[in-house]
């Protein structure tokens, strides 16, 4: 089971997990990574572009290559999209497996290339004032590491 | 003919727009098709960064493409990490 | 922040991941491993048993050497002891960081030291029968992954 | 004097219980201690692999111990895993 979804309101990631969890009581280990909008640094709000005919089906292909790699009881991706503020959360991914190194490596991954690789653009407001972020070179080693 | 263009990400704040339609009269290739930015713009997407899609497709090599009628065509720069 | 805690009853995941979020609004990323009483197997329940004067401590002790390993912003293992029933959970482990990878190798060596070295005998009763569950050789392997 | 001893995991199914308190007349040594449990116990507890914890606190070398009055011996096999 995969449930991929790109979200362009708000979402509760709490009851994510636990409706994600309660559809597999077969699964020993839930791994979670839970991003949220950071509170501190002067950031006002966070946006997130997508473009539509990619982001999506680009998201359904990286769950798709992550059931390949692991054995897996179920994977969740939420990624959200548009404005954010602070404390909001920009996305969860959750693997489930009987074992736990496959739930931890799965979700490691997928977080690692949806930094990195997937289509969103972001730009912040510090200050009254939009600023694009740019590719970070960390994003990059950490993806390394899976080749 | 009509052509749908689209700017992601910073290059739709260096166009000042994230969509514009063209009218060429015939197909374009790439060069013809840049001819239709503005020469900062048109330098920004020769950038081997900026990736391209046709009709919501990634292309491989954007300096091949051909453009026909009702095509869309998105300039994608680099992705934001973090 | 550190939260451990050594619970004789039930307690809800997603309720103490809100709380643990919600708590550390500075933190970019929250990485969690949650462990439930697997469903199928046979398996009708599991019983941890625990020694008082050392397994909460030896928990307590785990979490500071995480704490001083990684930059976390805070660090959460709830771990059961007592009889539990196929879906409950067992083990919740969270860790907040700036950034991503800390996160996750924190709560990954959270899990990898709790399953092998800390103080819990593990029983599980499958048609009508207990039985011990020994130690297992991937556990070990596990935990030198990080030596 | 009164020493408490407790069993943990599987040691607590072979000795049938998970508490006991015997009464020695004086200081126990390890082999004077063990002399207190049945023979397949006290070959159990001697294993390298079942550790004591002596007042809560694990000993580093359990056949060096001193159990005096009013101290609690706890044996504990090896953890599980999974």
């Amino acid at each position: 089971m995969s449930d991929v979804r790109l979200l362009t309101s708000s979402f509760d990631p709490a009851e994510e997990l636990r409706a994600f969890t309660a559809a597999l009581p077969m699964a020993g280990g839930i791994v979670s990574f839970l991003g949220q909008v950071r509170e501190g640094g002067g950031i006002e709000a966070l946006e997130l572009r997508h473009y539509d005919p990619l982001t999506l089906p680009a998201m359904e292909g990286l769950a798709a290559r992550v059931r390949v790699r692991w054995q897996l009881d179920g994977l969740l991706v939420i990624h959200r999209s548009g404005v954010l503020v602070p404390r909001e959360p920009i996305v969860l991914v959750a693997a489930a497996a009987r074992h736990r190194r496959d739930a931890f490596a799965a979700a490691d991954f997928a977080m690692d290339h949806l930094k990195s690789e997937s289509w969103f653009w972001k730009r912040e407001k510090v200050g009254g004032e939009w600023r694009w972020i740019e590719p970070r070179a960390q994003d990059f080693e950490d993806i390394g590491r899976w080749r | 003919m009509k052509v749908k263009l689209v700017f992601l990400g910073r290059l739709e704040e260096q166009a000042g727009y994230g969509f514009a339609d063209i009218s060429p009269d015939s197909p374009l290739d790439w060069p013809g098709l840049v001819e239709h930015l503005g020469s900062e713009l048109a330098g920004a997407v020769g950038s081997e960064k900026v990736k391209v899609a046709l009709n919501g497709a990634l292309v491989a090599d954007k300096y091949a493409i051909t453009v026909n009628d009702g095509d869309e065509i998105a300039f994608l720069p680099p992705v934001s990490g973090g």
